[in-house]
């Protein structure tokens, strides 16, 4: 990249020494570091390292504990949002704050500090979306546009401000490839105007095709700085993690058995307003595999998930055969008494009820197939017993099966929602993201109940963004995109790049990505 | 029927709607804003006492209208501390609001029991509403003219101005409101002092207006009929003021039709009339919907705590 | 400066202890405040919240008060647990007392202990199917059911005033508006002889008792709480949330209807325009009072029966308006909601927490 | 001597200023009359049906001698808790039935209606007149009719407008239906529900009114031309006396003009001398029980002869009224 990086000069952005607590937490520990004119810094870490609160104190949504920070040389206290948009800072947030039932013209109106007339402002904007080459029509309501789409709103609230540093939280996890392209065009050309940009992201391709410094962190402190570009993705992984990443066992003789789950022809209408149709998708699990399915988010993943668990029906019945007995027309309750066993991506909420216990949330989904609720009532006592039981064999961290689901860490309670369905001794197991947002001593736990439930002979169907994950645990891959799923194919016989195309774009051409890090 | 009954039975029906209209109306700006407040009933009644009393006792009608209007604030703050500062669940304070106005009013109006006010005239002079046609026009009171002014204003305030846009903002998603820096909690706190300031002039309109007296709960349920009326609007302006003199047509027809001696209905049941045409108006704009999209705030009635 | 925190979990303490700050601090308040009226605030605060639980002779009254408040109540609850708000109970407990009626009016004559099943039977319908029109339309076509519950109260208030006036006016009634007085098949027996305590009261109690060991033992409750906690998740665990509404309000509509018969053919001896007497409305502050749950409901139909009897005798005593004891209820909700936030929030310094 | 303990129950609030406040009008006036000798106590707002079988046995147990249930709904409870105090004497307003211990009282409203009638029939220019009423109950189809006969006999084709408004109390839709009558034609407004706003109404529309229950001219200066009062202190001051006395009896009293419980409002000036004359005259024949409002030949709407030429209607046909005269609208 040729971005012209002002050497000379103060840096626009310097923290020195910020501390940032929350009870219990040291969320940033005596954070430095400083950003260039039209320089794109990465900040790197795991979940919960620290990265958003830093930010979000750049941006003055929190305030530093201590510390201080400079701006352009200038020391400077950033005591709310609009103080950091008078300096210049814009920034996107991981989740957007936009208003669905309103057109993108007025979302960005919402966006600015100042009124400006409808006019001006519909001036002003199309200037901006011509001068990006951004595509977005301004009267079109904000729930009928694609994610990217939105994303492209919160950009143009930025870009209006005409920033001087632009923070992007982790701004492709829910993109296409192609958006993502945009997305780095976009980029390069705001830093190549001079603007400084903060990036943050889990994706070390992306890192490395984007960025032109980096900093790590861990636990809320810096670990390392580097040049992204001369970095391996597995080095800056172990900087992140801390550790050399654990190896997955895989079990001998685990092969392919009989055909546990079938799936043909299955359509199914997104859910308005926001969902993708799944179109005649077919595939087959087979006893003591694993099979993936990659693809980027909002392709289908989470219609496919719905249709397999039951929460919706299938046209015909024959489109879903368990053990060979047809499941399409029947509900969430019998498929899982029957040995179909789903966990959707969503924690909170959707595989769990964040104000209930642990022990009530044993009851949601692992009813029907032990003998927790005998003629409706419900023995608490074996709830206890399953949940305990989860509890031990999963390490989950937590007070007991009394707490809420809601007191749990992330990775916390995605470690016991994989117990709980594990647990029930599923024939079949189809899981969305099973390691999103988990740290990686937690995530290769769970990766390895998955190879071991397949190796007892269960199929597996782990659904995820994660080349990686994928990469290591399936057997056998296929990809879904816009709702049609590829033909499922052994994972000896793929490489990353055939696995990009088959997504449907490139999904970053970084050298040495065969070798990517287990993260 | 002459034209002077014609307009005769236009003012009963304006001045029948009027006060449901402006509840309905400051109802409909607290909605939009993401809270849903039960308790009209309760402000109302508030206004109204409030008003008759400073009436009564300082004979001017215009100060009894600003001192409904601030009960009604008054009142509204009541709740706005409960659901917005506490988070306590709306539909349970709206409720109580309800009871405690009631309540409220009964035992600041006990002493006002049995006294009257000069009715609050017409703006205009006898000059320019002397023929019939022109009275239709010009022989309504203030608040007539104002509850029409507000519809219009709201309307324009609502879908043209910068704080309008926040305000739906604010009630179609609090948490990104809440995120771009608007604060969430002062809006909805103004939103429903709005709300209260409305309906208390409404429950004025009773005591200054239409029967320039008070006794106990005077305005027998109108505050429940203005709730009704904001989701017939579909928490649109225009069609509140619509819906709100459909609603005085029905009423003030209804006893046309008595007087002039329909009587081949049971009162009782033409008595449900009203109440099984709004069940009849919502089913019908809930089959008229477009696909999946709720014309409602989509916080309506959530708690928000911005921690 | 003092700013609530939320808590990580709710506090288990607060909850059975916030309806004692609630129901101390409505006494505090309500005394300073009608001593400020010029009322004997003390004496008041006494009668309303003290005498009636002092006087046994009050305690069948009580009683009587507190059993359809409690049952419709228990509805309620259920409901609003599921995210259901209906606030039409009134209409349901009038329109199951009318339904009821129509057994009593059409068995008029007969004799046998299958009467008084049968017209219980007859409340329990008659509610549900007032319940069910908001149900239907909420499920079909998702219109509010609290408009549509609410509107059907005053079109079920009308229909017993055709009714009384018209077709089911007691023939020996001096042309007044009122059914037939019930014969003694037709009456709630009572339990404790010479007294007021009618079998609806212990009814009450045990309908509380199953619809604890409804919401607290069973996957029925399990699925009510789960749907109004969290919809996406029911789904998951293969809970259908139409079927919840669709039981809700016929279990609330239903609890109505019964407590309205057991209204009719108890206290009432017969149906008369005077006859709903706003328990629907009440009803929802007891289920509020009661947090929502079914043992604290029984409580909070008590206390409010309280303020009740309490409110009457206040009025003998110390003269206290009867609007005062509305004020009262209101405010003991207000107190109840306030001290809510104990339950999720806790107190505490501004500053630093390391 | 400890006073005498005197209990109300009372179906609305005092503060109606209606029903509810003319008894409690004469409970004041029995603290006037007795003072320190008796004392007073009251519950307002008691809902008819079991809410009132606790007030009343409230007021007995706190020591209550005479205990006045003061709404025709409290008669079963009235008669249920007296059966537990035979000491204690009940009396009960507008009900028919009695026991050892509980009297019933009431008052011929009707007097009052058929005075305001003969004014009406003498002052109407149109010949209408519009009566915005509650329930159709014996009680205020007794009055309708007894209005309307007393126009009749000034007017012959005089015509009286009924419109039910089904509630006792809602002002603003009563004031509503005074204001539709008006438009359909009636110049004079009566009505049987409590508030004062149909007055108010025909005070803003220029025609006359009369007042129900209580001297409502305060509301209604020009329209007021005189109201029907209902006063129950001279009967209230009587048997409290009784009481004190011993001499108390159950027993059944109607009384109307003569006996002073139904008065008439001071004539408005408006009022014409031939309408001020015929009221005084009728008023005096009542009183003196020369003349009877239901006096046959009576016809109901459908021709049948429901009091026979030179008859007056008994108490019984009265109390049970629930047939209309020819000429009423309703
Ligand atoms: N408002 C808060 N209150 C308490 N703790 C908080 C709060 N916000 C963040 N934390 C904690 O601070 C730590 C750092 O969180 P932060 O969100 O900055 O992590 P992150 O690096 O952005 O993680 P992710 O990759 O998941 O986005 C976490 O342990 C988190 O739980
Ligand atoms: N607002 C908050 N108030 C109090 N505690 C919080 C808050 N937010 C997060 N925490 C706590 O901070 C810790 C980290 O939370 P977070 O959800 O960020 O976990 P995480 O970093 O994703 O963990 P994991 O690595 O297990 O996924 C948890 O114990 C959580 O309960
Ligand atoms: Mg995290
Ligand atoms: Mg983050």
């Amino acid at each position: 990249m040729t971005q012209p990086l002002e050497r000379n000069g103060p840096p626009r952005l310097a923290l020195a020494h910020v501390s940032k607590s929350f009870p219990g937490v040291k969320a940033n520990e005596d954070i430095s570091l400083s950003v260039r004119p039209g320089e794109i810094h990465a900040l790197l870490g795991e979940n919960g390292a620290g990265k958003s609160t830093l930010v979000k104190i750049i941006y003055g949504v929190q305030q530093a504990d201590e510390g201080s920070i400079a701006w352009d040389g200038q020391q400077v206290s950033i005591p709310s949002p609009k103080a950091a948009r008078r300096l210049g800072i814009g920034m996107v947030f991981q989740h957007f704050s936009l208003f669905d039932a309103m057109t993108v013209i007025e979302n960005i109106a919402l966006g600015l500090d100042e009124a400006v007339d409808r006019d001006e402002l519909k001036r002003r904007v199309a200037a901006v979306l011509d001068s990006y080459s951004l595509p977005l029509d301004p009267e079109r309501e904000v729930h009928t546009l694609s994610v990217g789409e939105r994303q492209r709103i919160e950009i143009v609230r930025c870009l209006l401000q005409k920033p001087k540093l632009l923070i992007m939280d982790e701004p492709t996890s829910v993109l296409t490839p192609q958006e993502v392209e945009r997305l780095f065009e976009t980029l390069r050309q705001i830093a190549g105007q001079g603007c400084a940009i903060l990036y943050i992201s889990h994706k070390l391709h992306e890192i490395k095709a984007l960025c032109d410094s980096a900093t790590i962190l861990r636990g809320g402190r810096v670990v390392a700085t580097c040049d992204p570009k001369a970095e391996t993705t597995q080095r800056m992984a172990e900087l992140m993690i801390g550790a050399e990443l654990r190896q997955i066992e895989h079990s001998a003789g685990a092969g392919a058995g009989a055909v546990r789950l079938s799936v043909a022809g299955l359509s199914l209408a997104g859910e308005p307003p926001f969902g993708t149709d799944l179109k005649q998708v077919g595939f087959e699990a087979r006893a003591g595999e694993i099979l993936g399915i990659a693809g980027v988010a909002g392709n289908g993943q989470a219609e496919l998930l719905t249709a397999l668990s039951g929460e919706r029906l299938a046209e015909r019945n024959d489109a879903i055969l368990l053990d060979g007995k047809p499941i399409g027309q029947i509900g969430a309750g019998p498929r899982r008494a029957l040995g179909l066993a789903c966990v959707p991506e969503e924690r909170n909420g959707h595989a769990a009820v964040p104000d209930f216990s642990l022990a009530d949330n044993s009851v949601l989904t692992a009813r029907h197939r032990l003998p927790l609720a005998p003629f409706g009532f419900i023995s608490q006592s074996d709830v206890k017993r399953f949940s305990d039981a989860v509890i031990k064999r999963f390490d989950v961290r937590t007070t007991g099966t009394s707490a809420l689901a809601r007191s749990l860490s992330g990775g916390n309670l995605q470690k016991f929602i994989m117990g709980r369905e594990i647990g029930q001794q599923p024939s079949v197991l189809v899981v969305s993201q099973p390691t999103w947002g988990v740290d990686a001593g937690a995530a290769a736990a769970i990766r390895q109940e998955l190879v071991d439930l397949a190796a007892k002979g269960s199929a597996v169907v782990v659904i995820s963004q994660d080349l990686d994950e994928l990469l290591e645990l399936a057997d056998r891959l296929c990809v879904i995109n816009e709702g049609r799923l590829s033909v499922p194919r052994p994972i000896a016989s793929l490489s990353i790049k055939e696995i990009g195309l088959m997504m449907g774009g490139v999904h970053g051409t970084a050298p040495g990505s065969g070798a990517a890090a287990h993260a | 029927m002459t034209s002077a009954i014609l307009v005769s039975i236009l003012m009963t029906l304006v001045a029948a709607s009027t006060p449901i209209l402006l509840a309905a109306l400051g109802e409909l700006v607290v909605e939009k804003s993401g809270v849903l407040n039960l308790g009209v009933e309760g402000m109302m009644l508030c206004g109204a006492v409030a008003g008759f009393a400073v009436a009564f006792s300082t004979g001017s009608t215009g100060l009894g209208l600003v001192a409904a209007a601030i009960a009604g604030i008054a009142t509204a703050m009541v709740f706005a501390v409960l659901t917005l500062s506490l988070t306590a669940n709306q539909v349970a304070t709206g409720l109580a609001l309800t009871i405690f106005g009631v309540g409220a009013s009964s035992l600041i109006g006990a002493g006002f029991v049995g006294k009257t006010i000069t009715r609050l005239g017409p703006v205009f002079p006898e000059s320019l509403s002397g023929h019939p046609w022109l009275r239709a026009v010009f022989g309504h009171d203030i608040v007539v003219y104002l509850s029409l002014a507000l519809v219009f204003g709201v309307g324009f305030f609502l879908r043209r101005t910068r704080a309008g846009l926040i305000l739906r903002a604010v009630g179609e998603n609090d948490a990104s409101a809440h995120a771009i820096g608007y604060p969430v909690i002062a809006i909805r706190y103004g939103a429903i002092a709005f709300g209260g300031a409305l309906a208390g002039l409404g429950g004025a309109y009773f005591s200054l207006a239409l029967t320039p007296m008070w006794a106990d709960r005077l305005t027998a349920g109108r505050g429940w009929i203005a709730l009704a009326l904001v989701v017939f609007a579909a928490w649109k302006p225009g069609r509140l003021l619509l819906g709100a003199y459909l609603f005085g047509a029905v009423m003030t027809l209804e006893l046309q039709a008595k007087a002039a001696g329909v009587t081949w209905l049971a009162p009782e049941l033409l008595a449900t009339a009203p109440y099984l045409a709004t069940i009849a108006v919502l089913t019908m704009m809930s089959l008229g919907r477009k696909t999946g999209r709720l014309d409602a705030p989509a916080c309506l009635g959530k708690p928000f705590s911005a921690s | 400066m003092l700013e609530w925190r939320r808590r990580r979990e709710p506090s288990t303490l607060m909850l059975g202890l916030s309806p004692l700050i609630a129901i101390g601090l409505t006494m505090l308040i309500g005394m300073l405040v009608f001593t400020a009226m010029g009322y004997d605030g003390f004496h008041a605060v006494r009668d309303i919240f003290l005498t009636p639980f002092l006087e046994p002779q009050r305690w069948p009254d009580l009683g009587v008060k507190a059993a359809p408040l409690v049952m419709i109540a228990l509805g309620l609850a259920i409901g609003f647990r599921a995210n259901v708000w209906n606030i039409g109970a009134e209409g349901q407990y009038v329109m199951g007392a009318i339904a009821g009626t129509g057994v009593a009016l059409a068995t008029h004559g007969m004799s046998g202990w299958w009467i008084l099943p049968a017209m219980a039977l007859g409340g329990i319908v008659g509610g549900m199917a007032w319940a069910a029109m908001p149900a239907l339309l909420r499920v079909k076509l998702q219109v509010s059911e609290i408009l549509t519950s609410l509107m059907l109260t005053y079109v079920a208030v009308q229909v017993l005033y055709f009714l009384v006036r018209g077709p089911w006016k007691d023939p020996e009634g001096f042309n007044f508006p009122q059914t037939r007085m019930f014969t003694a098949d037709q009456t709630l027996p009572i339990v404790i002889p010479e007294s007021l305590v009618h079998l609806g009261i212990p009814l009450a109690l045990v309908i509380a008792v199953i619809a604890w060991l409804l919401m607290e033992k069973t996957t029925a409750g399990y699925a009510v709480k789960v749907v109004g906690l969290a919809p996406a998740a029911a789904r998951h665990g293969g809970f259908n949330a139409d079927t919840v509404t669709w039981a809700t309000l016929l279990a609330s509509g239903g609890l109505a209807g019964l407590a309205g018969l057991f209204e009719a053919a108890g206290p009432f001896g017969q149906l008369t325009p005077q006859f709903p007497t706003g328990y629907g409305f009440t009803a929802i502050i007891v289920a509020f009072l009661g947090r929502l749950n079914p043992i604290g409901i029984v409580f909070g139909g008590i206390v409010l029966a309280a303020t009740y009897v309490g409110g009457e005798i206040a009025q003998t005593t110390v003269r206290l308006p009867q609007a005062a004891t509305g004020m009262f209820q209101a405010l003991l909700l207000f107190m109840l909601l306030a001290t809510d936030v104990l339950v999720r929030f806790r107190i505490g310094w501004r500053g630093r927490t390391a | 001597q400890a006073p005498l303990g005197v209990g109300f129950v009372y179906v609305g609030p005092i503060g109606d200023h209606g029903y509810t406040w003319t008894h409690d009008q004469g409970r004041l006036a029995l603290e006037k009359e007795y003072g320190a000798k008796i004392k007073t106590s009251f519950i307002e707002n008691v809902a008819e049906g079991p809410d009132a079988a606790r007030a009343i046995r409230q007021l007995a147990q706190a020591g209550n001698q005479l205990i006045f249930a003061t709404s025709f709904g409290f008669m079963n409870p009235t008669i249920q808790v007296a059966k537990q105090f035979p000491k204690i004497k009940f009396e009960h307003a507008t009900g028919y039935q009695r026991a050892e211990n509980v009297a019933t009282y009431n008052a011929r409203f009707y007097e009052g209606r058929a005075v305001i009638g003969t004014i009406a029939g003498h002052m109407s220019k149109s010949g209408q007149a519009g009566y915005v009423a509650s329930f159709p109950i014996p009680e205020v189809v007794m009055g309708i009719n007894a209005f309307h006969l007393a126009a009749r006999k000034v007017n012959p084709n005089f015509k009286t407008k009924v419109i039910w408004a089904s509630t006792w109390y809602d002002p603003a839709k009563e004031a509503d239906a005074a204001k539709a009558l008006i438009d359909q034609g009636a110049d004079m407004i009566t009505q049987h529900t409590d508030s004062a706003a149909p007055l108010q109404a025909a005070e803003q529309r220029g025609v006359f009114a009369f007042g129900q229950a209580s001297d409502m001219s305060a509301f209604a200066p020009k329209a007021h031309l005189t109201a029907i009062v209902d006063d129950w202190s001279g009967y209230y001051i009587k048997r409290v006396k009784e009481v004190m006395d011993g001499t108390w009896k159950t027993g059944d009293v109607w009384g109307g003009l003569k006996e002073g419980m139904v008065r008439m409002a001071p004539f408005n000036p408006a009022m014409t001398p031939a309408a001020r004359a015929a009221a005084e005259e009728l008023v005096k024949g009542i009183t003196a029980g020369t003349l009877h409002p239901f006096t046959g030949e009576l016809k109901d709407q459908k021709g049948e002869v429901r009091v026979k030429a030179g008859e007056t209607a008994s108490d019984e046909i009265l109390s049970k009224m629930d047939w209309y005269v020819d000429g009423v609208q309703a």
